[in-house]
């Protein structure tokens, strides 16, 4: 079966880099198959989800402000339809972790991400996000916010650029195009406990 | 000037000739609602379309360009989003209550909705007392914003909720005073009997300098009404997160969401109907030749092109001024905007016992 | 009297601010925008050559590197981005013996920009490179070997 | 070098109290606790007399690791009540009579004190907690009974049947993770709480383990807004400490890049405050007119906001070819762009009515707190380092200090207005006669600097940024404190929005313009 290849404009697919991993959720989320009509209205519903993004207002360093940049004038991200940057998780689609992460900061941005709305994304914006980055080995920091949340995007960089931002957020878009909503989810987060 | 009336009759008549009337009448009443709602989501998803595109342009950006040409079907994948995203119920909140506040405000848009007459002959809610009716439906919509912010257990939507109320009560008294006016002037509460009194002239060229201040005045209140900048305390993003719809997701949110753009939209069309004539076009006494080649425009042409104007008008206030402070919100009405309007009414009303009018 | 001047004045005064505000934003309206489009901008856009996309080792035609391994870099580095791996070979023809580079690992995810690897570099065999696309899914794609050509694409 | 003090800890709170009454130094620029090893712990202040312009530097320490006690000097000056905390959240100092001593930056259930030099680094004494904090309402304080022994009280913060609102951590109002605890009467404030330390990154202790050139890439993830002046004023206090003279070019440079830094941060400045006032349509064109400068900044430097540019002894490379002309173009546009913001926001009613009055700081109170920068500036306090103590070549041009004597918000929103037309000045004379020259001295592979205690500081953009290094001769240093220009701003947002509205709130935050990681370190 060929692999579906997620159409973004003006970039060709081959430009992009990590496609090996887009592939490869293909080929898991196919492995027992899926029916045609169904995988229609899937690329429908990915469509709209990939096209209308919508971040929470959450920054808490540097590279928020190039978030704030990207917002702005010169790079504008409404133009693919991210704009409306909600204040309310309750009303967010994606997070982007934009900063450094401390212990203290830590279960706020859990409970934050526990009050976003499915399907939520998080993307991990700049050195101190995947990793750490320049505070790596302080006693106060979180060495990767993938050690508290499932991580879909990593944009290297300290900060990362406004145009490093806009491919971060392509890429997202094409690995939201490939999901599906009927018949498997591709989270990597378990199930909470509901019992409670 | 065509109008709507002989098609809606014929199609009255086809059905009576093979169903009883009882009947013919209510899949009449069965079809105009899913008219209605149909018109009211298109009317939104060009509103949000518009505020989108508009507001770019006013900060020198784009806006949407990727989706479609020009970002034309933009709207529609937000909605495609909108509808499957989880609406999370909350623990501690009055779940009744909380589920059913977004339904009372847009049931609320809905029913004013339905009282702008679109074109001659497409009234679909015209009674005498039908702007009495208007103000009335348009301000159910305050409960379920209340409601929204109390039972939501948040205290930030409850501060939203408390400032909204205060705000919307206080400035329906600038929109009844401006109306009004211009009911003094024609004698009439009917609406499309007030549009048909502007065949000769809109009434804000017709009413002089009264006309033009109630103009005026019910824009303010007009976007205050609908908690847009620089009116929109209830939500201030910077103070209150989302104010009343905080705790809000997924499709609830999106009528909330839609229910702001589309009262924007109602504010818009009655003041392109009481103010600038409703459907009615341009029309200078005098000049005959001139008023039939308007009149080759069709009346909804005319109509929907004045409500986005005034639409436009009102998105250059919020995207140009900071928002104001609660107390400089009840200042502007109390003391400035109230009795201006009851000068302005007695102004009016002199003008109309005098004749002064055109 | 004073006070209904005021009033009146205030009033006007307050009027005339809100639209000289309009006239500004009412201007803003109609000019050009200033958007840079990037994707469709890619062929087109022109980054400083001083900015720091990423580390990375030029090498010559011959597929060489300078690189001695002398761990400079490595020591220069405020967070443990560079690791380097070497090992001591005796040159056949002249019997001495001299280190060469196995591995050079770099974390693009913690780097931090700061330039001190190429500062304390005594060979300019590393540079900066501008190249900004650099957003993964996968963590471990960002940790790079940069001594084998591409290895990691 | 400044004279230094030794009081021991008995006479402290009388000498300090002379010290500020008869001597005037009313200005606390910092206090640094310490941690001597062998000698104790203790506390580094750095004073000022505002009229004379005169310094001195107070030591004292407590031989008592265990539980060490140190009169505290809040009642004598403001700023030190946050400065306290700090000491005691990073040393375990016990301030005796501190009427608030609670952690300021670590959660309360943290273990040790991270700043000591047996303070154990591993995973294992503090892991990572994904718990939610437990806000508590009250407050320790540690009061001296007669016969010297110390006890401690419980004191009340909040009541229980008070309306509290929490704004923050993630607020869109807040410029970062900053928290502040409200209680509520309506909508006017009744006492406000400030908490910080959600970004809290440890920044201090790094450098201790770091050489000097490694230090220096942390100053630019202080103040992200001040980027250049943070690292001017580093690199400026360890050339001092190593005596070496920097070209002429290079002082020029970094002047003109300081100011260039001002007016990004003070455009910012201006764009976040027209947001969290509504005014969105103004927040994007003070975006688009700081792209121009992150332009400049970029080509030569090769960053954006983070630029490592100054390095020891010069600056990393020499400016771009075009960059006179840039920014000589940048100044002629930046000029008429301006008089568009004042029309759109500045003249505009609304914003008049919501600035006017509110977060009114006096005098006396910028000075106790210290509260430098524009802050201060706008309450009448003549505080500009680069007036007081001129660094760079700002003894050689022309400009004037920014006085307003209203100290509300809107004065500290013009403040920074006028300090762009000034800043536009300073760049001005100096552009066109940058002298040729080196821009980076020859130094030695490993800097170490000469044992003893430095200080100096820079006009950072909002306000005095200082670093003060304590040597034992290494290459690494004993102890390196970053005054930060924020703590002290956000130490009087309590007196500033007492008795004001929420919305107020906003309107004093924006205008104060602190940046929270430049706070939490």
């Amino acid at each position: 079966m060929e692999i579906k290849k997620p159409h973004i404009k003006s970039i060709p697919y081959e430009d992009f880099k990590n496609n090996e991993y887009l592939e490869q959720m293909v080929q898991e989320l196919n492995a027992n198959g899926g029916k045609v009509w169904l995988g229609c209205l899937d690329d429908l519903i990915n469509w709209g989800r990939s096209n209308s993004l919508w971040p929470l207002t959450f920054a808490t360093s540097c590279c928020g402000i190039e978030f704030m940049a990207v917002g702005a004038a010169r790079y504008d991200f409404a133009r693919f339809g991210f704009e409306v940057a909600r204040a309310s998780p309750r009303q967010a689609d994606l997070i982007m972790v934009a900063g450094t992460i401390t212990h203290k900061m830590a279960p706020v941005l859990k409970r934050l991400y526990d009050q976003m709305a499915d399907p939520k994304y998080v993307i991990a914006v700049g050195g101190c996000a995947i990793s750490g980055g320049p505070f790596k080995k302080s006693y106060h920091v979180v060495n990767g916010v993938d050690r508290i949340l499932p991580v879909d995007v990593y944009i290297p960089g300290c900060p990362p650029r406004p145009e490093a931002l806009l491919y971060g957020m392509i890429q997202l878009q094409r690995k939201v195009k490939l999901e599906k909503f009927f018949g498997g989810v591709n989270r990597k987060e378990e199930e909470p406990q509901k019992a409670k | 000037m065509f109008d709507f009336s002989i098609i809606t009759n014929w199609i009255h008549e086809q059905l009576i000739s093979f169903m009883p009337t009882g009947l013919a009448v209510f899949v009449e009443c069965v079809a105009i609602g899913i008219c209605i709602m149909l018109m009211y989501a298109v009317l939104a998803i060009i509103m949000i379309f518009m505020e989108r595109k508009v507001c770019a342009a006013f900060q020198c950006r784009l806006g949407p360009m990727r989706v479609g040409p020009y970002g034309t079907i933009q709207v529609f994948a937000d909605v495609f989003k909108m509808l499957i995203k989880e609406i999370i119920t909350i623990n501690h909140a009055d779940k009744f209550l909380y589920n059913l506040a977004p339904y009372i405000v847009i049931l609320a848009s809905i029913m004013s909705f339905s009282c702008l007459p679109i074109n001659k002959g497409l009234e679909v809610l015209d009674f005498n007392v039908g702007i009495f009716f208007m103000l009335a439906a348009s301000s159910i919509g305050i409960v379920g914003i209340l409601l929204a912010g109390w039972s939501s257990n948040n205290k930030y939507s409850l501060i939203g909720a408390m400032r909204s109320g205060a705000q919307m009560i206080s400035y329906e008294l600038s929109i009844g005073l401006s109306i009004l006016t211009i009911v003094v002037l024609t004698d009439t509460l009917q609406l499309s009997e007030i549009v048909e009194r502007q065949a000769d002239g809109w009434f804000l060229f017709k009413g002089h300098i009264p006309a033009f201040i109630a103009f005026v005045i019910y824009l303010i209140a007009g976007n205050a009404e609908v908690n847009r900048g620089p009116f929109d305390l209830p939500e201030a993003e910077s103070e209150l997160t989302a104010g009343y719809h905080t705790e809000y997701s997924g499709m609830h949110f999106g009528l909330f969401y839609v229910a702001e753009f589309v009262n924007l939209f109602i504010i818009a069309g009655i003041a392109a109907t009481i103010f600038l004539g409703g459907w009615m076009p341009l029309h200078i006494p005098g000049l005959d030749g001139f008023n039939q080649a308007m009149d080759y425009i069709p009346g909804f042409v005319w109509f929907f092109a004045k409500a986005f104007f005034i639409v436009w008008l009102l998105m250059w206030f919020k995207w140009t001024f900071p928002r104001l402070r609660i107390d400089q919100i009840l200042t502007l009405e109390w003391k400035y905007l109230v009795p201006i309007g009851l000068v302005n009414l007695l102004l009016m009303v002199i003008i109309v016992v005098f004749k002064l009018h055109f | 009297m004073e006070k209904k001047r005021n009033y009146i004045n205030g009033l006007l005064h307050g009027i005339g601010t809100l639209l000289t505000g309009m006239k500004v934003t009412g201007r803003e309206f109609f000019t050009k925008k200033v958007t840079e489009q990037y994707p469709e901008n890619r062929k087109t856009l022109v980054l400083s050559d001083r900015f720091r996309g990423m580390l990375t080792m030029p090498v010559d035609k011959e597929g060489r590197n300078k690189c001695i391994a002398c761990g400079l870099c490595q020591m220069a580095c405020p967070n443990d981005t560079i690791h380097i791996e070497s090992e001591t070979i005796t040159d056949e023809t002249s019997g001495k013996k001299k280190k060469v580079l196995v591995k050079y690992q770099y974390d693009l995810g913690s780097c931090m920009f700061c330039q001190l690897c190429v500062n304390a570099c005594p060979h300019d065999a590393i540079r900066f490179s501008t190249e900004f696309e650099n957003a993964v899914f996968d963590r471990n794609t960002l940790v790079k070997i940069l001594n084998k050509t591409q290895s990691n694409h | 070098m400044n004279e230094i003090i030794d009081i021991p800890v008995e006479q402290l709170h009388a000498e300090m109290k002379k010290l500020h009454d008869e001597r005037h130094f009313d200005f606390l620029r910092s206090l640094t606790g310490m941690d001597w090893q062998e000698e104790g712990l203790g506390v580094v202040y750095h004073l000022e007399n505002t009229l004379t312009g005169e310094n001195t530097v107070v030591r004292t320490h407590s031989a008592n690791r265990e539980n060490p006690e140190i009169p505290t000097v809040c009642d004598i000056w403001k700023a030190a009540e946050f400065n306290e905390r700090e000491a005691f959240d990073f040393y375990g100092i016990r301030f005796t009579n501190h009427p608030d001593l609670r952690r300021l930056y670590l959660r309360d259930d943290w273990v040790g004190h991270p700043l000591r030099k047996d303070y154990d680094m591993s995973e294992e004494t503090n892991p990572l907690r994904m718990t939610n904090e437990e806000p508590v309402d009250t407050t320790a304080r540690l009061e001296v009974l007669r016969d010297g022994s110390v006890i401690e009280k419980r004191e009340v913060i909040f009541e229980d049947n008070e309306y509290i609102i929490n704004i923050g951590p993630q607020h869109p109002a807040t410029h970062g993770v900053l928290r502040f605890r409200v209680s509520l009467e309506g909508e006017i404030i009744q006492k406000l709480d400030v908490h910080c330390g959600y970004i809290h990154r440890g920044i201090e202790k790094m450098c201790e383990s770091l050489t000097y050139p490694q230090t220096l890439a942390l100053t630019d993830r202080l103040d992200y807004l001040g980027a250049h002046q943070n690292r001017h004023a580093l690199c400026m206090c360890i050339e001092k400490a190593m005596g070496v003279e920097v070209s002429e070019r290079v002082q020029y440079i970094r002047t003109i890049m300081d100011e260039l830094q001002r007016i990004d941060s003070h455009l910012l400045f201006f764009s976040c405050l027209c947001m969290d006032l509504g005014a969105l349509t103004a927040f994007f064109y003070g975006f688009r007119d700081r792209e121009k400068i992150l332009d400049i900044f970029e080509e030569t430097t090769g960053g954006r906001l983070i630029q490592n540019y100054n390095t020891i002894g010069g600056v990393q490379t020499d400016i771009a070819p075009s960059f006179v002309q840039k920014v000589k173009e940048f100044i002629a546009y930046l000029r008429p762009t301006l008089r568009e913001y004042h029309e759109v926001f500045t003249g505009n009613i609304i914003a008049e009515q919501r600035l006017k009055g509110v977060g009114v700081l006096s005098r006396e109170d910028a000075i106790s707190f210290g509260a430098t920068g524009g802050t201060g500036r706008a309450a009448g306090w003549a505080c500009d380092v680069r007036k007081r103590h001129p660094y760079g070549v700002y003894d050689k041009v022309e400009f004037n200090e920014v006085l307003f004597t209203e100290g509300d918000s809107y004065a500290r929103y013009m403040v920074r207005m006028k300090e762009i037309e000034e800043s536009l000045r300073i760049i001005e004379q100096l552009i066109d006669n940058i002298p040729e020259g080196e821009y980076q001295q020859k130094m030695k592979p490993i800097i170490r600097i000469p044992e003893g205690s430095y200080y100096s500081a820079v006009e950072g953009s909002r306000g005095e940024f200082g670093v003060f290094i304590e040597s034992k001769g290494d290459k690494y240093p004993y102890r390196m404190k970053f005054r930060s220009t924020g703590l002290p701003l956000v130490s009087c947002m309590e007196t500033l929005t007492r008795g004001a509205k929420i919305a107020d709130l906003i309107a004093i935050g924006g205008t104060v313009d602190y940046v929270v990681p430049d706070i939490d370190r």
